[in-house]
Formats: C-alpha cells, structure tokens, sequence
C-alpha cells in the first residue's frame, strides 16, 4: 500500500470505567488479554498485516502503560522512518489547551498531524475491540465504490440491536439510514465503530461538528448523521467472524474463554495473519510433577505444580502444588500459593492468592467487594494486592485496594507491581 | 560499572562437533533450552554488563548466525555506528576461493582496529550461564593483568579438549595445559577472556605474521609466556556443552529447579528473537510432567521429562519421554519417544518409535520426516 | 554504560516565547539550527553518545513537530527495545489530571514512568542548549563522590553573574551555597541546568517540594536550595567549551553565527560524537554558474544562484540570480527570489522573499513589525509567509502573520509549509 | 494501486564492467549522484511504489552492499517476517569451494518460494530514473500479459549489450535482439520486468534443470516463444549506465536543470542510507561554479562543472573541473583535475595534476594516495 493511501487512527481514550479495577491504573486498550496480548494488539496488528505504516493512537487517561507498550511501534513493525506508530495525548496550543471532548474531538484536535501525512483517506478505529481483519480490502472497497465514507457492519442478533448503531443499506451498500441504539430496528447490521473516511470529507465535517454547539462531537451520534443528511457517499462494508468489543467485565471474560475453544475465525496460530505482542522474555514454562493442566493456555516463565483447567495464564504466572484453577483468567505474574481455590474470576497482573484462600467459592455470599460491575459470577481481583490466608470471596466481587484496609479481611497488603 | 570494552564472540569452535546438530549450523546457533540458542547467553552477559558492541567471528557456517541474529535488535544490538557486527569470511573480490581462516582473522582485526574500546571481552558460545562480567572486569583492571580468563572446577566428562590452568596462589596462571590426564582441583577454562584491545591487536597481528590459520587464544597465551595471566573465579552455575551427549545432559540439568533458577530468574534477562507465537494450548487429555515447553505449542498427549520448543505439536496417545523437541515439529498420534533430540521442522507420522539412551540419544537431523 | 546506572529527563516544556514568531507552532527545542539541526539534536545527541539508551523528553506546549520529529528515536540512536526516546506529556490520572507546574513538577508527575526503569540516578536535562558534553563522564564523578546530586558549572564573565544560577563550591568541589541570580555574586560558577541526582533523594526531595505550597516546584529556585539547606551531598562538576542558551532571538542568532567561526569546541565534523539529526532525503545542494559564496554553511537540496555571505542554510533553500543574502539564517524551504536583499535576519521555514524585497536593509526605520524581542538589528520573519515585492523590512523586525493582513505592505500571504 | 508483488533486484550484471570502480563492488553499489548508490533508485522505485518486500540478488562482491543496505532501514525496508533480503551466494555447509551461481538461483528460489506475492518486479540496477511502478502493473495486469517489460526509445551509444524489442502496433514483443546492429526506433529494454511469481518460479527451475548458471531473463524469455511479453514506454528521464564513460557522462547530465529536477525533485524521494555528516561548510575565497557537493564537505578552491560526494574536503588554490569526487576524499592545495573520476578516500597530494578527456576520464581507486 502506498504511503498516502491511507493512515489510521486508533481511540484509545476511553476510561473503561466498566473495567472498574482493571482500568485504574491503565487505558482499557492497554488491558493484558489472551495470554500473551493487550487488547489493542489486534488493532495494532491488524494495521500492521493490512501494509499501513502510520498509526495514530489517541489517548488522555492513565497513558503510562501505553505508552511504554506501545514505545517505538517495533513489535508490530511500526518503526517506520516516515510513519509508525503514534502516541496522541491531547496538547497546550499556543492559544487554548483542551482534553478531548467526544471521538470525533480528538480527530479534529490532530487534524495538523494527519494532514502532515497527505493522506487521502482516513481509517478511524477503536483500541478495545478483539478480531482479526484486513483493512486494505475495506479501503480497496472504499475506493471502488468512490465513497466518502465507509462503515464496517456486521450482523448482530435481532435481539441487541438496541445496544448498537444500526445501519440500512440499500442493495448496493451504499447506507441509507443510520440509527444509534434503535428501540425497534430495521435492519441488524451494526456498526464496528470502524470508518475509513475521505480526508478531505472529514475534515470539513468536522469543522462543521465543532461549529455545532449542540454537537457531542462523537462520530456516531454527530458525525455520521451529519454526512447522510448532507447526502453523502456513505457505503457499509460487511464483516463476517470473530468480533468482539470487550468493555465489561463480563465480555472480557468471555472473550477470553472464547480463546480457549480456538475459534477458526480468531486462528491465533496462523502465520501469514500474526497478532503480535510486546513481551518480556521470559524462559519456556515450566509443568511439574504432579501437575494437571486441561483445555488451557500458558505463555513464557509460567510455572505450573497445582490444577489448571480451563483457564488462560499470562507468563510468569505461578500456581503452587494443590491450587485449583478453574474458568479463570490470571494476568501476568500472579501467584496462586498452594491449596487456593480460583474460580471463574480475573486476577490481575502479580496479585498473590495465599494459600487456602478462595476466590469465587460459590455464586451466593457476602462480601463488601460485591460490585454491580461483576456479574455472570465473574469475580475481579485488582492488581498487585495480596488475598489474605484463607480468605473467602464469592462471584460477583471487584476486590480493590483501598488506602485503608486496616482489619480487611481479604486484602493483606500491596504487592510490587512491576 | 563502566566496562569500556567491546565483545567478541567466536561462534565456531573446529575441535567441538555435535554431528548433524551442527552440520549445517554454527555452533553459537544450536537451539537451547527451549527458545534460545547458545549463542544469546553470552550475548546477553554481554549486553548485561553494559557492553553496546559486539563482533561475531564465524567461519562458514554463517548462515544460520545471520538469520538468527538479524540486526542484533532483540539485544538491542542495532545501533547506527556500533553494535552487532557479523564477521563472516572475507570472500575476495573476483572468487569465491579462498577466504578461509587468515580472512577471518583479518576481518576481525579490522573491526579492532576501527574500534576506540579499551578492551575486548573475548569469549566462545559453548558454555550456558548467566553473569555479567562487571566483577571480572573490575579485578582484571584493579589486578593490572595483561590477561585474565574465567574459570571453574566443574569439569567436563571427557577431557579431550578441556583447557586446564595451573595457578599459583593469587590465582596468577603458571601453565596452560590442554587435555592433561591428571584432573585433581583442576581449575577449568571457560574460555571467556578480558585483554586490552591494543594487546589483542598485536597478538593476532603476531598470528597472522606466523602464518597460522587458526584463532586459538589458548596457543597464543602458551606462546607468550612473558604475559601475566591472571584466573578469576566464576561462582554461578555454567552448562558446559562439547558433544551431542552433554547437550543432552546439560538440557536435562535445565529441568532441574536451581539451574533454571541460576539461568533465568535472576535479575539478568536472557535475550533472543521474539517469534511472536500463540500461547501454548494444553488440550484436553493432555498429561504434562517435569518439562518445560515453549510458546506456540499444542499438546495432546503425554511429556515427560522433556524440553519442548517453539510451535510443536505432540498428538494424542503420543508419549516423548526425555526427549528436546525442537521448533516447528510435528508428532502425529499414537507415537512413543524416549531419549530423542528431534532437530526443527521434522514430521513424524502416527505410531513411530523411537528410543535411545540417556547416554546415546537418538538424533533426527532438521526437517526429517519419520 | 549499564541500563540501569541512569536515565535522562529533558526538560523541553518551555513556550520560548522570547523567540516570538519562531516557536508560535512549535516548541522551542524543536527550532532548526545550525544548518540541519534541531536545537534539541544537541542535548539527545549527548545522550546517545553518553551511552544513555532511555531519555524522556517531557513537553506540554505545541509538542506536535516535536513529537514527529523524534518519532522512534532512531536517528539518535534510540530506538531501543528495553528503553528509548519517549515524549512525555501531561496526561489525565484517575483522580486528576494537570499541566506541568514547574520544572520539578514536570519530573515529579512522571515518577512512576522513571520509577519503571528503576534508575539509580537521574539525569535532568535542558532542552535549549547548544554544547558537546559527555554526561558519562559526569555520571562517574557522581557516583565516585558518592554525591546526592551533581550540578555541571561552568565559569561565566563576571558581569554577567546576575543572569545566572550562581554556585560557591568547596575545594573539592562540593557546593556550599547557592544563589539564583544574585545582584552580588560570591563565585562566576554558573549553574547550567544540567543535574545528576540519585533518584531516591531527588524523590523524596520532590514529595517535600509538592507538600510545599509556597514553592514553585523549579529546580533551581525550590529543589536545590531545599536539598542544600537539608546538608546533602552537593558537588559541583566543572565543565568548559562551548555553550550556549538560545533562549533570545541574539542568541539563537549569535549561535548559528558562531557554526560559521568552526569553533574548535563544538567541532561538527568530529565522527567520534557526531551530532545526530533527522532529515528528509534530498540531493546535493547545486551551485549555480555565477553564484558566489563565502564563509556559508549548507545542507541538502539547496540551489544556490545568487550571492550568500557568511550566512547558514537549511536544506531546500532557494537563493536566485542576483539575491543576495548576508549574517542570515535560512530556515528549510525558504526561497530568496531574484534581486532581494536579506542581512542579519533569521527566516522561518518555507517563508519567500519576494523579488526585490530587503530585509534588514537598515538599523533604523519604522515599520508596524518592530519588536522589542528582536535587538542588535536582527529580523525574524515568521515561517511560511511571502513578503511582498519590494516590501522593506528594517532591523528589529518581527515579522508575524496574522488574520488580518489585507492592505498589509510586508506579507502578501501565507504558503503552505510542510 | 494495491500492487501485489515484491521487487527482486539483480545487484551485479557480468556482461557489464566498470572497470575498477566495480572491482571491489556490485554495480548497484557504485555511488552516483552525490550521496546515492545506484541501487538507490529502483529500490526507492519499489518502496515508492507501496511494495515491502525486496530481494536483492548477489554473487561474490555482497560486502559493499551488505554495508550499504544494511537491515534496510534507510528505505523503511526492515521489517519483521519481510523487508529486505540480500541473498548472498549459497555458501555450503562443511565447504567453502563451488557456491557460485546456481547457489544464487537456489537462494532466489527459496525467498520466492517462501513468498506470498503475486507478482514479481525484477530488475537490474544500472539504470537511473525516478518514478512509481503504478501504472505499469496496472497495464501488466488489465492486459493479461505474461511478462510486461519497460523500455525507451533512448539508446545508448555502445550497442554490445543492449537488448532491443520488436513489437507489434500493440506493443506485445515479438522478437528479442541482443546488441544489433540496426537500431532505428528501437525500443529499448530498460531491464525492468513484472510477472507472476509462480511464472518466475517455473522459468527459473527450468534453467536450473537445464544446467545454466546464469540469471539472464533476455534469454529466459527468447526460449518461451510461447510467452505473451508486453512492452511498457517508461516517458522519463532515464540515465543508463553501462561503461565508465556512460558513467561520466550520466554524472555530468545530473547536473542539468530538467534531470536534476525529474530525478530528485518530484514527489517521490530517492533514499539513501543516512551519515550525518555537518553541513558544508564554504570558506572565504572558494569559488563554485555548475556543481553540486554534498554534506560534510570543506570547501576552499575552485570547482566547476563538478559532482563532489559527502565529506570531501577541496583545498585552497586548488582547481576541480568536470571532476567525480568520491566521499572522503582529500584534495590537498594547488591540484589542478580535469575529468577525473576519484574513487573514495582518495588522498591528494599538494601540487598533483590529473587531467582526462570527458570520453576517457582518469579513474584513480579506492583508497589511493597521489
């Protein structure tokens, strides 16, 4: 693909409160997944195998993490001379200094960067999205179809079209009616939230978005509409396979469940299509005696002496003689001491389960960490805290650190979190 | 601290042969415990300790080195006037004859000769530890040594070309002796040796002079007796590999909880190519027992005792049983392995067995099909 | 050097707006200098060649260019896997988000990214100085003094005392007072911003500073004085050659002359510490049959026809038959068409000189561009504006776009600059 | 558009010599233009025209390339899984001996292989022009063509080795004719083909098969009669360099406004690999006339209808007149040249005087003190 073909932008800005303990310290995209990624890896990546060379990434909130994963874009082959990979935080102008508003805000507040670029169209993405799909065919498809805009749709059950944007397209494609979380929809086709806009169409919209008052300058609910209403070329593009947008707790653990049954659409171990990662090196695993692992994945540096079924352990991961892991998600460096009990739960990176204690025993109970974010029995274990000996946390928990957990009976302590 | 020297690996070693393991590889490129090659332990002491340059001395085998090493980028070894330089040989302008042994010599001293180091870190690629050499650089300093080589008393089975040193009190070498009989205490070379880089100059200059076609540090320290020569003490664990039977063992001592510990969880990262694999998928009915295994993997049936590489596959109703599977094989079903080295990309088909012993694995060559 | 010894922090925050028309869209290390530099190139060159792989450079103000322009870090040598170049701005934490304060807290709100790499020591850095310096070699004086921190002096006239940061130093060197710009000075030891502290004291001491209300969280008005007035270890490191801050309009000025003298100090052609740039990949410059040119600098992709005396140009610059340019500083892409006359002026990027035009033509004058930022006869000319035909622009000018030009006798329009 | 094809760059050409200038180095490593190598152009073609993945085919001189490209960074050619491979001969095994060319092919065939284009741009280096592959893989493709090939109607002055194509009004190739000797309108092979990988594939094992050890597509091609070849007019400026006085001449021309300008000043950038060398510096006295000098260069004397390369230093009193001036070169005071092609680091000596004719210029080597 040549260079001014097209270049990507990728949000990242969101605070993935619905992440609760997970996104405290981190941008959702920067959230670990499947073992051995971050969510937005498959983003990433995906830019990557479809030849584009320039990657704007925009983020405000908690972009440490991101911004060292993210570093100089080699590890995605993004370390380009004339191009890569972009962190995008908002800036001071010699005149005003804003945070980004909506999503299409922050577009327009980098538009000086995108036009540095001369490219001719636009791809806009979002950082908390898992699949694998090749954007040069949509841009090809783009161009084809001489449009000003192109939204991917995929087909979603009748039943949750309310929880997306809707789209109707007329036999060529080419989109009619746009509606955002439709009570009662006319079509299942629901927005990816992936456009590739013409540059010069954009730019113009946007200007006109942020002239608007009553704008929410989001691309959905302001930009969209506005470019059908003036008529434009808008065009859908259809996807079908693995997609999944993995904003809650409970759709982050699924996905990652997912991952476990090596869904042909979502082929991890398929080398023309990589998803690649950054990652520390690490020693191969390590299984013991004694051990049992079943329907599981393991990365690099993980040491297994205990019970593992069905689970997904990042590397460095330790589970001690006797622990029971079941449906379970642990992040980098947890440690699971002998004789714990973990179950349906997501332990975040280099939280210690002490021995005997028991994560998700049972879907009753009581606890303070019980959280209307948790549901589906799911509990949630934030990074780098130590659960005391014995300690008993039922389904549905968000079990957070807080400055004082004087007499807490499940938090002991912080841990180091590196 | 500040070590102002550079590295110089050599990647082959002529007296050293691992038969079809390294056949068409270098022996810096055999794989190892289970993502590495031999070679990125001592590039990353190197790199560890400080070091930003480092040359790699090969002679035909280059190949694999290059493909492997790359830019040296995954140990951070790209750099724009410094960092990894692979020295193969000289092939002269209009042929391709020649080259040989006196041209990589040459080339290596172009490279010292360009170079603004105070010293050289000198050092093969058949020993597996994990150090940095900050404390040896420091004593060879402080001691005002001319030379100072690494040594321990771990000998090898075989002596047939251990290099021995005889010492004196303060560590000061006497005598040199290759291969002796008597092994009593000896002090073990480990061929990792700290010279200034003037001093390196002229004794290859002095070499080259003699018409010696070989690069033999042991030789040349035998010859120039004048030099003061002193041994340093490596404490650490160190796997010494020298035939197809102690890259065998030394995988197996890998297993082993303090030498995995000793090598890889120490505060020193050990570097190699990212490949980018999945994770490794344990199926269901899979039985796993003391191994390690490498990303990228899907295991079916049963391991034991073994050391599994990159993207291998071992089906269901298979058994491998102290075997090192290296990376992109595939072990169909219903097959029993015990006591094999399996080289990369090799394909067994259902129901092959194979056995060996501990003390004569049996060794598939690269891409068989079985 | 070993990873973990240091990492530097340059502080590049500055809106520079001493420089005027120069860094209204970009920060002040981002301003071109000497022929193909950047002013930063300087500071990130000493790095690399220091042998310090991770250098952060933190920015707030148009970080745009900047951030572009370092990109991967790979031309200095820092596109590192375990480290690098990482421009670091403000961001949006969970409970709240800020703009950099002072220079100290600029370093204290990115703690937790230093802390990352776990650095026994910290270099602080300033982003707007010109000189050639090993900071290695400093490290080691540092840590053999087993300092808190290590400030680099350098001897400055007398009389000019009172603009400095002024240090008195023991016999050997330890710093036993502090004064910043004293009316009387004890010593001509002037602080040049350039600090090594041991990370632990420096943050602890940036706690006590944040708890400080009546400080203004900078390094040299609150830290050091704190650190000094609590008995730490403060050494003094000597160094001399060349430097410089280009913080004015004579400075930047003086500087980009001073490459013209080659001085012996700041020897550009030394291939031992090279000073490192990114550029754009143009051809050899061309001279033209007629042209004249003496004691001048160029770069990359110029075409000269006209007359060039004692004057530095960027890549891409155009001086036609029978232009004549003396004492200048030619930013890239900027034109000189026929018969203009430019003397003593610093012309921003893509800016044109229309035929006829003469710039600096005088001392005296009046024209509605005179500024009291420009002195000793020095006249800017904003980036990417064409000056009219047989405009006259005397000296002192800064000559800026703004929206209302029309009628204008100085700027006819604005070009496009890339 | 989306062209779907790698590039495959042949760096050396047997049939062409350069004399000294490529004794020591591939032909697409002679530097031109000031800062460039010739490879420079048709790799900066590809990279212009969207392709990611270049082979660059050797036999025996890879050093001066293998130090020129590098990881191919310099052309946002280093890449993970693709990026730029330079195919160095097949060196085998346990032997130094044979290698040579069928060992090329080998290699070529491997990467193609091992590819998943599928078309091939495969070109010569000797030709200097700036453009996109765009429209000529768009024609290639819409026209169904076996092998679409580019030429011009611009001859060269010698005829030895020049490849001309007769073709019907369509354009498709109906002969091949190497070096003949009527040459009114012929359309001249510029060496720059585009075809399928798999076609390449098979005509290439198919001249392995048959014994031949030479990389020649003219021959190829005039075998399979049964090929739909299509001729592509390439409108450009195109300097075609095939001899030391082509060489000189296609220098001097550079200097010209409209090639100066269709080489370098279009859209497209031509890279090169980057040396941060200083500005050039022009002393008080020097006098420049019709000529372009390159960065790092110290400039006292007098030169004119000249082409100085990177950190050349032209000393006081001294004259440079329709010269070549290679990097690094010395000239010391009070040399008078004329026509003289100075390869680099040349060093002159106070007072030396050279002078050629502008058809035989004086060529002096690499390295030479005068």
């Amino acid at each position: 693909m040549a260079r001014r073909d097209v270049i990507a932008m990728i949000l990242a800005g969101g605070q993935g409160s619905r992440l609760g303990a997970l996104t405290k310290h981190l941008a959702k995209p920067a959230v670990p997944f499947g073992g051995r990624y971050r969510i937005i890896d498959f983003t990433l990546s995906n830019c990557s195998n479809s030849g584009i060379g320039t990657v704007g990434v925009l983020t405000q909130y908690q972009p440490l993490v991101l911004n060292t994963y993210i570093g100089n874009g080699q590890p995605w082959d993004l370390d380009r001379n004339d191009g890569g990979a972009f962190i995008l935080p908002p800036y001071q102008k010699s005149s005003r200094s804003d945070w980004y508003k909506g999503t299409a805000n922050a577009i327009h507040q980098n538009a000086e960067f995108i036009d540095s670029y001369e490219p001719k169209n636009l791809l806009v993405l979002s950082g908390d999205h898992i699949y694998k799909m090749d954007y040069a065919k949509m841009l090809r498809a783009h161009m084809d179809k001489n449009a000003d805009a192109t939204i991917a749709v995929i087909e979603v059950p009748w039943e949750e079209t309310s929880r997306f944007g809707i789209m109707e397209a007329d036999a060529d494609g080419r989109i009619v009616e746009f509606a955002e979380k439709p009570a009662k929809a006319k079509s299942n086709l629901a927005s990816m939230g992936i456009y590739i806009f013409s540059w010069d169409v954009l730019k113009a919209a946007l200007v006109a978005d942020e002239a608007d008052e009553k704008s929410t300058n989001d691309f959905g609910k302001d930009v969209i509409p506005r470019l059908l209403s003036e008529g434009a070329n808008l065009q859908s593009y259809r996807f079908s396979g693995y997609w999944k947008d993995v904003g809650t707790v409970e759709s982050l653990w699924q996905a990652n469940m997912d991952i476990l049954d090596c869904p042909d659409d979502l082929n991890l171990y398929d080398r023309s299509w990589r998803i690649y990662s950054r990652n520390p090196v690490k020693p191969a695993h390590y299984i013991a005696k004694g051990a049992t692992l079943q329907n599981s994945c393991l990365t690099d540096g993980c040491i297994v002496e205990g019970d593992v079924d069905h689970s997904v352990l990042f590397h460095s991961v330790v589970v001690e003689a006797g622990a029971i892991v079941k449906d379970s998600v642990l992040m980098p460096g947890v440690v699971i001491e002998a004789g714990a009990y973990v179950k349906k739960a997501i332990i975040g990176s280099n939280a210690v389960i002490s021995r005997g204690a028991r994560i998700g025993y049972s879907s009753v109970g009581s606890s303070p960490y019980l959280s209307r974010i948790c549901s589906d029995d799911i509990t949630v274990v934030e990074r780098g805290v130590r659960i005391r000996e014995g300690a008993e946390v039922p389904g549905n928990c968000m079990v957070e650190y807080r400055d004082d957990i004087v007499g807490d009976n499940v938090i002991e302590r912080r841990t180091q979190v590196r | 601290m500040f070590i102002d020297a550079m590295g110089l690996i050599l990647a082959e070693n002529r007296k050293l042969s691992l038969g079809e393991l390294t056949q068409k590889r270098a022996l810096a490129a055999l794989p190892f415990a289970g993502r590495y090659r031999l070679i990125d332990f001592m590039l990353s002491n190197l790199v560890n300790s400080g070091i930003s340059s480092v040359g790699v001395v090969t002679f035909n085998k280059y190949r694999s080195l290059m493909d492997h090493l790359g830019s040296g980028k995954a140990w951070d070894l790209s750099r724009k006037d410094k960092g990894l330089f692979i020295l193969p040989p000289n092939v002269l302008s209009d042929s391709l004859s020649s080259g040989g042994d006196i041209g990589d010599m040459t080339a290596v001293l172009d490279l010292l000769r360009t170079s603004h180091w105070t010293h050289v870190i000198l050092s093969g690629a058949n020993n597996v530890f994990t150090t940095t050499f900050d404390d040896f650089y420091k004593k060879h300093v402080e001691a005002g040594a001319d030379i100072s080589i690494l040594f321990n008393q771990d000998g090898p089975e075989t002596a047939r070309t251990t290099t021995v040193l005889k010492t004196d009190k303060g560590n000061w070498v006497k005598e040199i002796l290759i291969g002796p009989e008597s092994r009593a205490g000896a002090k073990y070379s480990l061929g990792v040796i700290v010279l200034r880089r003037q001093l390196l100059i002229e004794l290859l200059s002095d070499s080259i002079a003699r018409g010696e076609n070989e690069f033999s540090m042991d030789q040349i320290m035998r010859r120039h007796t004048h030099l003061r020569i002193l041994a340093y003490p490596f404490e650490g664990v160190c796997l010494k590999i020298h035939s197809v039977e102690s890259y065998f063992s030394a995988t197996m001592k890998v297993l082993d909880k303090s030498v995995r510990k000793s090598l890889f969880w120490s505060d020193l990262p050990v570097y190699t190519k990212v490949k980018d694999e999945a994770p490794s998928h344990y199926c269901c009915g899979c039985d796993v027992s003391n191994s390690m295994i490498s990303d990228g993997c899907r295991v079916y049936g049963h391991v034991e005792d073994s050391m599994i590489f990159r993207a291998v596959t071992i089906g269901a109703k298979t058994s491998v049983k102290s075997c090192i599977i290296m990376q992109d094989s595939y072990i169909s079903e219903g097959c029993e392995l015990e006591n094999v080295i399996l080289d990369k990309n090799c394909f067994l088909r259902p129901g092959v067995k194979l056995v060996g012993q501990a003390a004569y694995p049996v060794v598939i060559g690269k891409g068989a099909v079985v």
